[in-house]
């Protein structure tokens, strides 16, 4: 069975699917694999490191062209589904609940499509877990690129020029990327709060170090460890519990998410209008609509000397380590699909059914 | 009795003395075990040989046998015995212990019916060794698992108090009225050893240990017993000794079971007290204290430690890595075992550790890690739960299964610290707490940690 | 009462004696390591096996016809040296597992 | 007596001399303060902030025109000197040893200057001591740089999608900087190696938790705290022992100086070649010539997928702590060199006599 | 000698060995002191009123006063001495102890010459008692200065020698013939007497406490010898227990000052051994224990801890915030004092204690902490020299001079940890660890503080 | 030696109260803290002063009218006091220092 690897096209983006170390262990389980030109260029992996461990380097066309099965990290697009032919086999996210007209298009091209954002959060898929595992980078780097735009330093300083007092940080959401940005913060020395609507949290957001703000509410948990939508009243009396820090703050990293729904807005333009002359927010969720009110996707807007950067979940900028991650996970998942190297198509199987989102064309999730 | 013989007790004591002290301490038991038995040995031939009346040699030769066989018999069981049989062994060794002071005080007794002292030592020394004596037998039997852990007597109560009873009238009257009646002498005998059945039959099998020190500590007081009536000064002090050693040391053993003598002994009447951690399916749990930890891991060639969520709650990162430093300069191989999901977030494990500047090179990888456990002699589970539950190999059903765990059932001792019989992450129960070669070490991560430095500390 | 009192007038050394080697007992065997508890119980035993003692000391003094008193004394010897040989036999066996390494 | 605050004028800079905090504290001890409209702004701080505190915010020709004591950051430069009237109190870095024009522009003026980067390395000077409060500042701010350049995260990482291996940071140069980047570096778990000529850096780089790489040197220690410049052979053998190090190096930071003189280059483009495919090179000491062959100041520039990336050691970035900590720096300096409000000019006192460059037109040191 | 006093004896010998074994801690030291004094004071009042012979009121009269003027003597030194004062205070009473030894043997000397025993035990308590009244006298004469530290005599061993023989000679003497003179009588007592105070003589001033220790130990060896004379019990064990635990205390003091016995006692001989830390300028400085300095800590109401370069360079972090978590944990108000300067970076203390996690607002400025040492009792500096050196303020030849620093002078003790006396980065010396509040804790930061916080945990 | 085997002999079990209390003395003090030899030191001293009761039991015994036994026991019984009393003062007073705090 042959796997196409292709060039992410998206603005920005800096990973690539499939690194030369997994591919090496794709072939020796036996897959074929063909990568197209230039693909890990970004993330510091050359062609000539693909070439070395078996990988046949190709352009675009012959990689559409040939593969059977094709592997790229963000959605398919029009472009893309140009190129493909009836019976292959799309691996890559899909967002599928929203984004029904490009799941429409996959269906009409007669393939079949596994979406990778859609593995369940169970033990045993943790290891194919791409929100995971790309999410804690994306905790890591916005902090990094908190740091590097805010005019002052983390950690607290006590020289013979006076004493520099240490960063706050505040997090809005403590899933994945939200605890690796609290591990970091803590680590360079900032003074970290975080607050999330799920009251689990808490005990988490303490073990790294942080301060938990907790807005008396319900704790209306989870589903499936996901957080439900925030009510009004939640959302009000969440803004009053978190004002007193984030007036304060000298960095806010928002990270809150609901899956499949616009991310909430935690932050108001009214809010960051009362924000500190120099402070940094970096809106993680500005893809999904943002945190901030004010945030716009990959742009960064000075409000009242508030920078707001938007920004994706998607840890591009650490893209070599992001693909290392991504390409185990595919790995995994290829794995677990095939039997020998052929798919299974175990519809049974919790994971099979909930990621394989288009069959031949039909439309198995929406 | 000759200076010399007095010489030799008097070595002999400081023997039990030494000895008893050695023993207290991991480095020096051994010696001390042997110094003791030097002494004890000291004794025996001194009494033997050095004295100053005529004895016939049958007498000689009747005691030489004795000596022989009892000594064949001893070193044999001792030695063939397994290592986890050994606690019904010494119970049934105390009884022999006790059965000999009372047989020696049933010989005496119609020697000294006149006077009142003598008569009282040896009414005490018979009721004291019949007790011992039946009440080890039962304890062996509740051991060795051929009786029934709890046994519920009919009436117990009432019949207990007769016993009782009926023992301070047969003494009061021997030594009041000096009767030389063997009958009198024999129906003491048997209330006594009734009443050590009664004694231990209600008391639960966890709880034996502590019956048995208890006992113990009876025969030394038989023993000192039997010294006054001789007035040989290496029974009376040597009894004296482990009579009041064994006290301290059964109240000891109850702490560190959480428990008060007073509950041990009468709390079995009650017949409340099911023992905590029992669990249908699964079985019971073994809980440890720090102090027994410490010396398992001081002595262990090989240990993992399996950090887990409980850790970073518990924010004992700094403890754990003072003693993985501890253990590593006792020459003891230490490693960390990192799953790749402990904890909640990815990496979680290496923030933590870094934060206490754990060397990188001491965490090893799941997969690295796993075919080592065999080899491992003790693995200390520190918070965590779901990374080394075996449901995730074993049960279908379970939310867990297919993935990959910390083999850690492959190491030859387990210790487990958390706080409770909570479950992890995942909601469900694990059964390596419930291996019989787990220990529960309960508590808080960081407490329980700086215990465990505490302990082994005192080690060295 | 009174003949307890009795009893530590015609016996005061032995009375110290007693006291001393209470405190002696005690003071010896105090903040042992629980792991310890076994061997030390164990080796405890062994040493209540003293009776032994007067084990013999009951054959010694027997009449060499006295066959009751030289079998309860013959009996009573076995088991005391059982008590002996077995509890430091089995009380070494259990401190292997203190073996220093290398 | 009047002071007057310059804004900054070169390129890329963003702090400012006197913060307003700073700014209260001398007209509380007796001066009076201006300041050019819009000095603060980069470093966070708002004209009217200057105002709030008793500063008087001034076009740039009233501040040269007004205010008898001159302060800057950077050297005054020809645009400057323009606007300055004789008998005016200049106190900026001149780095008189490398700048004989300057000096003697400023002299032609028949003006006073003092240079901040002449205050002598004496135990009661630390409080004046610029170029220790700058530097570590930037030694944390070039380690936050090259986190952010690199596609790799610090940290070492042991999760379901595989392990990360921690960065490897090597850092040249074992002074304030060093330590500073040293410690940053540590912090958020890299692996850190370093070297200096000074062999008594090795203790204090071990306290931080690095790794000292010794180059088997009779280790010519140091005058007065500096380094000597390094001989020929000294290099060589340096790049003996370190080579190893260096292409195993995710992020190398070299901040390397000998005062007065050119940097010396301790990283050649042959080296750069043979480092790991992306890498990346901090070069604090690029303003000096660079420690790096390749390194260009203010440029950013790849060779062979190694960025290297020309910087100076002032932590411009860090604008609002750094400022702080120089006002700081500043103010201890102008208490230490007047008496009531007025100059002691006392030339015995070693402060006064190392920093005062020209007097009255006068040079006196060179 | 009636039964109630026996059992007025044995009460008291029981109060001895409890009231000495609550002594050896810290929390029931003081109730240990009263309970062996109540004791104490049954034994008198039991000997003078309950016992069988008939005595004639004269007596009663003279027993009476001669005890009130010695408990109002007593009392009176013992509640107006300083402080200081006390070593050398307690080395007097005890020769007055060894005094009344001897004198009790030169009364019983002449009734007794006849049983060999008796007299054996008699010329010992002369002999012993001679020499420990002698001997402590001199050592309290050093102690307060009226004697010159170390005297060398001309021909101190053949001096010596034959002390020691003429000793030997009258006491076999006494005892061999049975001789009943005074005069050969009070020359024992003599070489006894001259004995002691070449023993002492010779031996330097800071060892006197080990010399008193001992000389206490011989006193209680002289009154068990005085019990053995009169068969009294309490005597006996009293003095036994005395002199076993003086010894073990002996043994201790010298361990504690890295000293063996025989070198404080044989070692003054050789003259050589100038005390190490000794200054010409400066003075001497005193060097403390861990296990001290525990106590001193564990007792004080506030702490302050000064880290420096020596914190870094021996990556104590961990341990130090150990310490001041435990403290805290004890009651003590803990804070770290930063220098800004400390360490050999702009913020080195704070990424440290960062590290180990350490409560910023634990953490003050040296502007705010400053004006707090003088209600501080105990600062505690941590491989910090140069930030803590008052040159600073007085010596204008001085590199530092002019540099701020914390001035841990004000406050009521110091502690210092570091491995040396050697300078720090300025390369100077610090006259504060010459101060007279301050003890030198000398040791690695780590393994030092180490110690420190297991000595601490000892204590509760 | 050979008195000394009669002086075990005829004392038996003075010898044994001798050896437990050395015993005793020894357990009840290793290892205590350094900060406590002085005061431990001084409460040692005071108990060392039980001779009082031999000086006492001299004087008891004495003849009325034997002046020298008189005045030799009235020192004796005085410095014995002062030993006794003082001792235990000064050990009270150093052992201020550790009254808790609160
Ligand atoms: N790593 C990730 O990215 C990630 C993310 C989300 C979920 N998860 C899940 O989290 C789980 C991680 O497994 P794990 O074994 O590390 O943790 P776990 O299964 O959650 O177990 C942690 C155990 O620690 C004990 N504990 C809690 N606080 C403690 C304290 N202060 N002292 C001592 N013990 C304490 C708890 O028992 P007591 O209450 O009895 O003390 C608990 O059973 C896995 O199920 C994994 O799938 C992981
Ligand atoms: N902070 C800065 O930015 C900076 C930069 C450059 C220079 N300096 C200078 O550095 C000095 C800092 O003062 P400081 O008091 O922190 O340090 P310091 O004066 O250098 O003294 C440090 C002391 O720590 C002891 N020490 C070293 N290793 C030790 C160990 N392992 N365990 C215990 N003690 C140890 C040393 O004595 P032993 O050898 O006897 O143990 C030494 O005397 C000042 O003079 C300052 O001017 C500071
Ligand atoms: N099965 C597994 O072992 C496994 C693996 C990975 C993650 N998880 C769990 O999945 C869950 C989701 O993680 P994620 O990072 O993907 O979440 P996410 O990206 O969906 O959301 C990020 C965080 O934002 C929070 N949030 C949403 N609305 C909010 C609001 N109005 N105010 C404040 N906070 C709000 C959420 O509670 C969540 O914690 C976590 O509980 C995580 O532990 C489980
Ligand atoms: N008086 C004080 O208390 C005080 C205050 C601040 C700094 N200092 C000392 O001043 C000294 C200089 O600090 P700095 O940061 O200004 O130094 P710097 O900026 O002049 O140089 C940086 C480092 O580069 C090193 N270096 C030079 N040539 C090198 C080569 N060829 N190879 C490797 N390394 C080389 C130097 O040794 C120095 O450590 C330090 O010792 C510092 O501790 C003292």
């Amino acid at each position: 069975m042959k796997i196409g690897i292709l060039k992410e096209t998206l603005d920005g983006e800096r990973r690539v699917a499939i690194t030369p170390n997994i591919a090496k262990q794709l072939i020796a389980s036996g897959f074929e694999l063909i990568v197209e030109e230039g693909a890990g260029e970004y993330s510091s992996f050359m062609d000539s490191d693909y070439k070395n461990v078996g990988v046949a380097v190709e352009k675009r066309a012959v990689i559409f062209h040939e593969a059977e099965v094709l592997l790229k990290i963000n959605p398919f697009d029009e472009e893309d589904l140009k190129l493909v032919d009836k019976g292959q086999i799309l691996i890559s996210k899909l967002y599928h609940k929203s984004n029904p007209e490009l799941i429409q298009a996959i269906a009409n091209k007669g393939v079949s499509a596994f979406s990778m954002d859609a593995i369940p959060r169970i033990s045993r898929a943790q290891d194919m877990d791409v929100l995971s595992s790309q999410n804690n980078l994306a905790g890591y780097k916005a902090v990094i690129l908190g740091a590097f735009e805010m005019t002052k330093i983390f950690p607290l300083m006590m020289t013979s020029a006076g004493t520099i007092a240490p960063a706050r940080v505040l997090i809005y959401g403590i899933g994945v990327a939200g605890l690796q940005a609290i591990a970091t913060a803590k680590r360079l020395g900032a003074i970290v709060e975080a607050t999330d609507i799920r009251s689990e949290t808490k005990e988490q957001a303490e073990s790294l170090g942080a301060k938990f703000i907790s807005v008396d509410n319900e704790g209306e948990e989870s589903e499936g460890g996901y957080a439900k939508e925030a009510s009004a009243d939640y959302l009000k009396r969440q803004k009053e519990a978190v004002n007193k820090s984030l007036f304060k703050a000298d960095l806010v990293i928002t990270t809150a998410n609901i899956p499949g729904r616009k991310a909430p807005v935690l932050i108001t333009e009214e809010q960051v209008m009362q924000m500190k002359n120099g402070a940094v927010i970096i809106d993680l969720a500005a893809a999904q609509g943002g945190n901030c009110e004010v945030s716009e996707i990959n742009k960064t807007i000075v409000k009242n000397g508030v920078k707001v950067i938007g920004t994706s979940i998607d840890p591009r900028s650490v893209s070599t380590n992001a693909s290392d991650l991504y390409a185990k996970n595919i790995y995994n998942y290829i794995i677990h699909l095939t039997e020998g190297t052929n798919f299974k198509w175990d519809l049974e199987e919790e994971i099979t059914d909930e990621t394989l989102i288009v069959q031949n064309g039909t439309i198995r999730k929406s | 009795m000759g200076i010399l013989l007095n010489i030799i007790y008097l070595i002999a004591t400081v023997t039990f003395v030494v000895g008893l002290k050695m023993l207290g301490h991991p480095e020096t038991a051994k010696k001390g075990n042997l110094i003791a038995a030097a002494g004890m040995g000291l004794a025996i031939v001194g009494t033997i040989f050095v004295h100053e009346q005529q004895v016939s040699p049958i007498i000689y030769i009747l005691i030489g046998a004795a000596i022989l066989i009892g000594s064949i018999i001893g070193w044999l069981i001792a030695i063939k015995v397994e290592m986890t049989k050994m606690p019904e062994l010494v119970s049934l060794f105390n009884g022999f212990g006790g059965a000999s002071a009372a047989l020696i005080g049933l010989v005496e007794y119609g020697k000294n019916v006149n006077n009142a002292t003598q008569s009282t030592t040896i009414v005490s020394g018979i009721i004291i060794g019949a007790i011992t004596f039946s009440g080890s037998l039962i304890a062996w039997g509740k051991l060795n698992g051929s009786l029934k852990s709890v046994v519920r007597i009919p009436y117990y109560n009432i019949i207990n108090n007769i016993t009782i009873i009926g023992i301070i009238i047969f003494a009061a009257f021997m030594v009041a009225t000096g009767v030389d009646s063997q009958l009198v002498l024999y129906a003491l005998l048997a209330t006594g050893l009734i009443y050590g059945i009664l004694f231990v039959l209600p008391i639960g099998g966890a709880d034996m240990p502590v019956v048995i020190s208890l006992l113990n500590s009876l025969t030394g007081i038989a023993a000192a017993i039997t010294g006054i009536l001789y007035n040989n000064m290496v029974m009376l002090v040597g009894g004296i000794l482990v009579g009041s050693a064994g006290i301290i040391l059964t109240v000891a053993m109850c702490k560190a079971m959480n428990r008060t003598l007073g509950s041990v002994i009468f709390g079995a009447f009650g017949g409340a007290a099911a023992t905590a951690g029992e669990n249908k399916a699964l079985g019971s749990i073994k809980s440890t204290t720090a102090s027994d930890a410490a010396i398992m891991m001081n002595y262990a060639n090989n240990v993992v430690i399996v950090p887990g969520y409980g850790l970073a709650v518990a924010q004992a990162q700094h403890v754990i890595h003072e003693l993985e430093e501890l253990l590593t300069k006792r020459g003891v191989n230490v490693k960390y075992a990192i799953h790749p999901v402990a904890g909640r977030m990815p990496g979680h494990m290496n923030v933590l550790l870094a934060e206490s500047n754990v060397e990188y090179n001491m965490l090893v990888e799941m997969e690295d890690i796993n075919p080592q456990f065999s080899n491992t002699d003790i693995v200390l589970v520190v918070g965590a739960n779901d990374v080394v539950n075996p449901a995730a190999h074993n049960n279908p059903a379970s939310p867990i299964y297919g993935m990959p765990i910390l083999d850690v059932e492959n190491a030859k001792h387990i210790i487990v610290n958390k706080r409770s019989m909570n479950a992890g992450y995942a909601g469900i129960e694990n059964e390596l707490f419930y291996n019989t070669k787990t220990s529960m070490l309960f508590g808080d991560a960081k407490a329980a940690l700086t215990d465990l430095v505490a302990e082994m500390k005192k080690i060295q | 009462m009174n003949e307890f009192l009795e009893f530590i007038e015609n016996n005061l050394q032995i009375t110290y004696i007693l006291i001393l080697a209470i405190f002696v007992g005690v003071e010896v065997i105090k903040s042992i390591p629980a792991v310890l508890h076994t061997p030390l119980m164990s080796g405890a035993n062994a040493l209540s096996g003293v009776v032994i003692v007067g084990a013999i000391l009951v054959m010694l003094h027997a009449d060499p016809t006295d066959y009751i008193a030289l079998s309860l004394g013959f009996v009573a010897v076995v088991l005391g040296v059982l008590n002996v040989v077995g509890g430091f036999a089995v009380t070494d066996r259990m401190l292997q597992m203190f073996k220093r390494k290398k």
